[in-house]
């Protein structure tokens, strides 16, 4: 076990639940209503605070902006140009929408997700590594799109109850059963994944071992997916949750997705500690 | 593109230990403005490093020729020298370290006074301060006592370079003293090769690229000696079959031809058996042993008479046909050379066992030969002067009355320092002075050793860092290293003799043991005049030239001694020792019956004495070799050392393991009636079922010290050469269980 | 394509003394964590006896070097005789190469906040030089392989049992495997 | 839904001591030292039969 690695963690567990924040609203506004301009503001807010909590994890944050520079094949130049890039759109959106031009703000919306959505992908491609077989397959990239599509939803209907606002759409029993189906997701292909690591190199195996011996995972079984799942049942069947029951909903998705993300980082085992 | 990693990040490394304010602070040594380019990986002369010849002092067969790479008063490297053929410009883990011992944050600066024995409430004190506690005590300690027997000495191997003798010196010159007399390392193996042949001397171990069959018998070079597995391996690349005797797979014997994996101790039941099978087959040299020996017959008498092949297959755990194959081998590929360890030694039957082997050269005729003999070390390269250590007494000194009227220092055996120390009367020694030395470590029983401090008015130990011993002092001075002073060294391996130049300033106030003696001589003299013989002045350098002797200086083909700071030389000795038949024994030839072994109660002949059995309660031989990343407890507690090898563990065989319910890496507790230790299990079957590992050695900051365990039982030899017997280190039996 | 260096490991003959190890320190005085060569044991089990044998591993530049592709920075490059090289000026700390680097080669130095790894000396080859883990082997087990191309290296391999997959990254790195001696124990069945 | 919510609290901080008590293992150091605070050693002589004879050192 490595490194827990922090302000990865938060940087790709929040920037991903902005994006899929966006992916909730953007199609929900595509009608033109909804005051655009305090809707952008979540998903920029919380982009540019996972932006920022990632200059943590350098070691010179200060020559950050270096990083654009070899876009040819880094996949880490290629999200931050993406992330930044999504920001940018972000806020062009949020200044023309009080200029009140709606087609531009959709077209620079479908853009700011598009590019939010395609960070996603960069952001997991980073960690498609042979050197570190845990991370070495498509896991890697299903992982950091649910917590995209699991964060987002529930930060939308969160948001909802708390200011019920324009942005609609986020209709509670659909919300509901988007986000058990979405867990059982989840749940499946984390199964599948250990297994197919357990089937794995020895490296890969020493990382199941982890998992499975780390008190956290099993937290994070029960808190980030099984509690979650009974919550989004409730939701589903009632139709119509209270403001307490987005609130725990989002709380403990987030938090399972954060230690999920921690224990990503930390169990990773490289492929030379087969040698150690 | 400049990468300047590597004098900002030592230059930063000085800094972190605090020394980088401090030296400019104390004008201990000169900084220059940092913007020297020793960037580009040291381009040594060519940016200006000034050049150094050094050698490594430490207790080692291979006394490494160092070169040492000094800028701006900052030592900022170190290489092996390629002068000296047998270190070949190489040095090994331990000497790689050495910028990172010197200037160690942990290294002491100043002389230090303790409120409280143990108690690590140091107080900095001045140079004066210290010695003028110290003359005081020894003046007191004269009036009260009459003389100064109840002060002690207890030096021994933590440097061997030659005017580190001086300490020995400066306690002369204050009069009769007690001294610990001794040698814990190999001196049943020298009374053994004294028996048999007169003296201990091996072959120059170069010289074993030209055997063609080579038993490395209780010995592991690949750590101890790694210089001399160069030559093992270009004599196997000549042909030659590397065969290793040892009780575990060591590393040595992980690149064995032929590894034999023999019960601990019973290493002369193996010599015997071969020597029975070479008898019986008609493989002994006769003319050899008609010319060069005596005792023979007796010897082949008692091999028909109690001596079989299955008997030492029994005792050994060797197959019989193994050991007839090794016995063919051995007598009939010539020549064949015989490495004996200093392990096999540490034993109650030690010294008999190399007598064994000793005898299994002999009759085989390969003693003597290019490419044979029996190597066990040699002091041939030894003879200098002493002129550090030789004193006159001051008027008036009393000591130990001999039959013959004159008088004598008081000798404790070093080996058993802590119960004889608590033992000795009439007077009871009162003040130890602890010098190249770490007893609370590195001596069994350091238990009995700290309790016998307890009785002690002044405690003075003279060392590098704040060692076990150091920590239970009164008073440490800081000594300097082998580049803050001058010397001169020699190896009990190899033939080279070397120079050690003083390349930087001493650290802070770290002094020599000389510079320290003499220091000592004025204040004592100030106290009371004519009280100390010591000399008050000299360069160490001129010391260095008033060790050689005519004999030393056509040894080494030199007019004199400055002509080493060319390099180091080669003695010019015989390429195998006893090649010219002149035995140094009563008789001149091989004594494979000794004349001198029965005066010290020993066999005349190399009979099988048994090996020591494990007791019932504690059924596991412990035993506890050199490591790989230290020399006793030198070097392990280097940054860069605890970096590679951070922890210590216990090697334990799997099935023993599997037996007590230990898994890797789990946390054993190893104990017998007088000690314990815990630490973690590490299972390899490179060890024996009955067999634990573990290795000596003092880790920063951690409790570990595995002679807790370790009892003071004699080896059988060793009183005749080295005063003392040895130790038998590796005859301790313990329990094991799992801690968690 | 230009001439490759590359290092032979003799594991045959290292003794794991890390003598190696320790020489690199001592030429650059480096940090103390920081492993820019590091010895390996080879595990028990991957031997026919228990034995000691070692892997000493440095810096392999590879010929397809992991590192050189995810840096964001642009900071490594590989020089005409193949020796990948790492501007510790440029390096802005991501960690992203330890993470891609199938042999641990670059490593975070926590006090500079900047990676660093094996250089192969290029200084000191460019003086015609030996690497200083090279010149300090006592047992002569650590060469260097002048290029990589040419090398005929009769009874030297590709890859030994533990090491990490050759073909991510195509190590420049050969090894004599170790020899087996014969050994008579006594826990034999 | 109120009962629902705080029996799912109950769990969690359940669940979290758990894991708290799995992640802070008892620790255990390398240790040396005397398992007989009396013992004093052995005075080893030569006179004496066998080469491991001596007398408590009392």
């Amino acid at each position: 076990m490595t490194n827990w690695e922090w302000p990865l963690v938060f940087f790709t567990v929040l920037s991903q639940m902005a994006v899929g924040y966006l992916a909730l609203v953007v199609p929900a506004t595509a009608g033109g209503k909804g005051n655009h301009a305090r809707i952008y503001l979540l998903p920029a807010g919380l982009l540019a605070a996972a932006m920022v909590i990632s200059l943590a994890h350098l070691g010179h944050p200060e020559n950050a902006y270096r990083a654009l520079t070899h876009l040819g094949s880094s996949w880490l130049s290629r999200e931050v140009l993406l992330f930044g890039l999504t920001f940018l759109l972000l806020v062009f959106t949020i200044l023309v929408a009080r200029a009140a031009n709606q087609f531009l703000v959709r077209v620079t919306a479908v853009l700011a997700l598009g590019s939010g959505l395609l960070g996603i992908l960069a952001s997991a491609m980073i960690y498609v590594l042979p050197a570190r077989p845990a991370w070495n397959n498509f896991n890697t990239v299903l992982t950091f799109y649910l917590t995209a599509f699991l964060l987002g939803p529930a930060l939308g209907l969160f948001m909802q109850r708390f200011s019920p606002g324009p942005a609609a759409g986020v209709e509670g029993s659909a919300t509901g059963r988007a986000l058990a189906l979405l867990l059982v997701l989840s749940i499946i292909s984390s199964l599948s994944y250990l297994s197919l690591l357990a089937g794995a190199g020895p490296e890969a195996r020493l990382t199941v071992h982890a998992l499975v011996a780390s008190p956290w995972w099993w937290l994070r079984v029960v808190a980030g997916w099984l509690a979650p799942l009974g919550l989004s049942y409730q939701l589903y069947r009632k139709g119509h949750g209270s403001l307490a029951l987005t609130l725990a909903l989002l709380i403990l998705l987030l938090a399972g997705e954060l230690m999920g993300r921690a224990l990503f980082y930390g169990t990773a085992v490289p492929l030379i500690e087969g040698l150690l | 593109m400049a990468y300047q990693l590597s004098r900002r990040s030592f230059l930063k490394g000085l800094a972190a230990g605090g020394a980088l304010t401090a030296l400019t602070a104390y004008g201990g040594l000169k900084m220059a403005p940092t913007a020297a380019g020793v960037a580009d990986g040291y381009p040594e002369a060519a940016a200006g490093a000034r050049v150094f010849r050094n050698v490594c002092p430490r207790n080692c067969y291979d006394t490494c020729s160092m070169l040492s790479y000094v800028k701006d008063g900052i030592l900022r490297k170190v290489s092996g020298d390629p002068a000296n053929t047998f270190t070949n410009g190489r040095l090994c883990v331990k000497g790689y370290t050495y910028t990172r011992r010197v200037y160690s944050p942990d290294r002491l600066k100043y002389p230090m006074k303790q409120d409280k024995r143990g108690s690590g409430r140091w107080q900095r004190i001045s140079w004066d301060e210290a010695l003028d506690i110290i003359a005081r005590k020894i003046l007191d300690i004269k009036k009260q006592y009459g003389s100064t027997l109840p002060v002690c000495l207890n030096k021994y191997s933590g440097n061997f370079d030659i005017l580190h003798y001086g300490i020995e010196g400066m306690m002369s010159s204050i009069g009769y003293t007690t001294r610990a007399l001794g040698t814990p390392c190999w001196p049943a193996g020298i009374d053994a090769q004294t028996y048999d042949f007169g003296t201990l001397w091996n072959n120059d171990p170069e010289d074993l690229v030209n055997s063609r069959y080579i038993i490395l018998w209780g010995v592991n070079p690949a750590w101890t000696s790694v210089h001399s597995m160069r030559f093992l391996y270009a004599a196997r690349e000549k042909g030659a079959k590397l065969v290793v005797i040892d009780p575990v797979v060591t590393q040595t014997a992980s690149k064995a031809d032929l590894y034999l994996q023999i019960k601990p101790a019973t290493d002369g039941a193996l010599a015997l058996g071969m020597a029975r099978h070479i008898l019986d087959n008609g493989w002994v040299d006769q003319e050899y042993l008609k010319a060069n020996a005596v005792g023979w017959e007796e010897f082949f008498a008692y091999l028909r008479r109690e001596v079989t092949l299955d008997w030492a297959s029994k005792v050994t755990g060797i197959p019989a046909g193994v050991i007839a194959d090794l016995a063919r081998e051995y007598a009939t590929t010539k020549p064949a050379a015989i490495w004996i360890g200093y392990g096999l030694q540490r034993h109650t039957n030690g010294g008999q066992n190399v007598r064994a082997i000793d005898a299994l050269a002999a009759i085989t005729g390969n003693v003597g030969k290019s490419g044979g003999g029996a190597l066990y070390g040699h002091l041939e390269t030894w003879g200098f002067n002493y002129a550090a250590m030789t004193m006159p007494k001051p008027a008036g000194a009393l000591g130990v009355k001999k039959p013959d009227g004159t008088m004598s220092d008081r000798f404790i055996n070093i080996n058993n320092f802590g119960a004889e120390l608590l033992n000795v009367k009439d007077p009871p020694v009162k003040m130890l002075w602890i010098a190249c030395r770490n007893p609370l470590s590195q001596d069994p029983e350091p238990q009995v050793v700290q309790k016998a401090f307890e009785n002690m008015d002044l405690v003075v130990t003279v060392d590098h860092f704040l060692t076990r011993t150091a920590a239970w002092s009164d008073i440490v001075l800081p000594a300097t290293t082998q580049f803050e002073e001058y010397g001169v060294n020699a190896s009990y391996w190899h033939y080279w003799v070397g120079i050690n130049e003083q390349a930087i300033e001493p650290y802070f106030e770290a002094k020599n043991d000389v510079q320290i003696a003499m220091l000592l001589s004025a204040k004592l003299n100030a106290l009371e005049p004519g009280s100390c013989t010591y000399p008050t002045g000299g360069s160490l350098e001129e010391l260095v030239g008033k060790e050689f002797n005519q004999k030393m200086l056509d040894l080494l083909g030199i007019a004199d001694y400055r002509e080493l700071k060319q390099g180091p030389r080669k003695a010019k000795l015989l390429t195998a020792a006893w090649s010219d038949g002149k035995f140094r024994t009563p008789s001149g030839k091989i004594e494979i019956k000794s004349s001198e072994a029965p005066k010290y109660g020993l066999p005349a002949l190399p009979v099988y004495v048994p090996e020591k059995q494990a007791p019932p309660e504690y059924p596991y031989r412990f035993i506890t070799p050199h490591w790989r990343h230290g020399l006793h407890s030198q070097f392990q507690n280097i940054d860069w050392m605890m970096n590679v090898s951070p922890e210590p563990f216990v090697e334990i065989h799997p099935a023993t393991a599997a037996a007590k319910g230990i898994r890797d890496g789990d946390w054993v507790k190893i104990y017998n009636e007088i000690g314990y230790l815990t630490l973690k299990a590490r299972i390899t079957a490179t060890t024996a079922p009955e067999i634990l590992v573990a290795y000596e050695a003092w880790y920063k900051d951690l409790d570990y010290n595995l002679n807790y365990t370790v009892k003071a039982v004699p080896s059988d030899m060793g009183k005749k050469a080295t005063g003392n017997r040895g130790l038998a280190f590796h005859d301790n039996f313990v329990n094991i269980e799992k801690v968690r | 394509m230009g001439k490759q260096l590359g290092f032979l490991v003799d594991t045959e003959k290292c003794i794991g003394c890390f003598g190696c190890e320790m020489a690199c320190k001592n030429e650059y005085q480096a940090e103390v964590k920081p492993r820019w060569r590091r010895v390996y044991q080879q595990k028990e089990g991957n031997l026919p006896y228990p034995e000691r044998n070692f892997m000493s591993l440095a810096c392999n530049h590879c010929a397809d070097p992991a590192c050189l592709k995810v840096c964001p920075v642009g900071a490594y490059s590989k020089r005409e005789d193949g020796i990948v090289l790492h501007d510790h000026g440029r390096c802005i700390g991501c960690r992203l190469c330890t993470m891609a680097c199938p042999y641990g080669a670059p490593q975070y130095n926590e006090k500079e906040g900047k990676v660093e790894k094996c250089q192969l000396c290029y200084q000191k080859i460019d003086r015609g030089e030996e690497p200083a883990c090279v010149a300090a082997c006592p047992v002569g087990a650590l060469e260097l392989i002048k290029d990589l191309a040419s090398f005929p290296g009769p009874g030297t391999v590709k890859e030994l049992p533990g090491f990490p997959d050759i073909t991510i990254t195509r190590p420049s790195v050969r090894f004599v495997p170790p020899r087996t001696g014969i050994q008579i124990r006594r826990d034999a069945e | 839904m109120k009962r629902f919510l705080s029996s799912l609290l109950v769990i969690l901080t359940i669940a979290l001591f758990l894991a708290g008590c799995g992640s802070s293992k008892k620790s255990v150091s390398v240790q040396s030292g005397s398992t007989d605070e009396n013992y004093r050693g052995v005075i080893y002589q030569d006179g004496l039969q066998g080469p491991e004879s001596g007398k408590p050192n009392i």
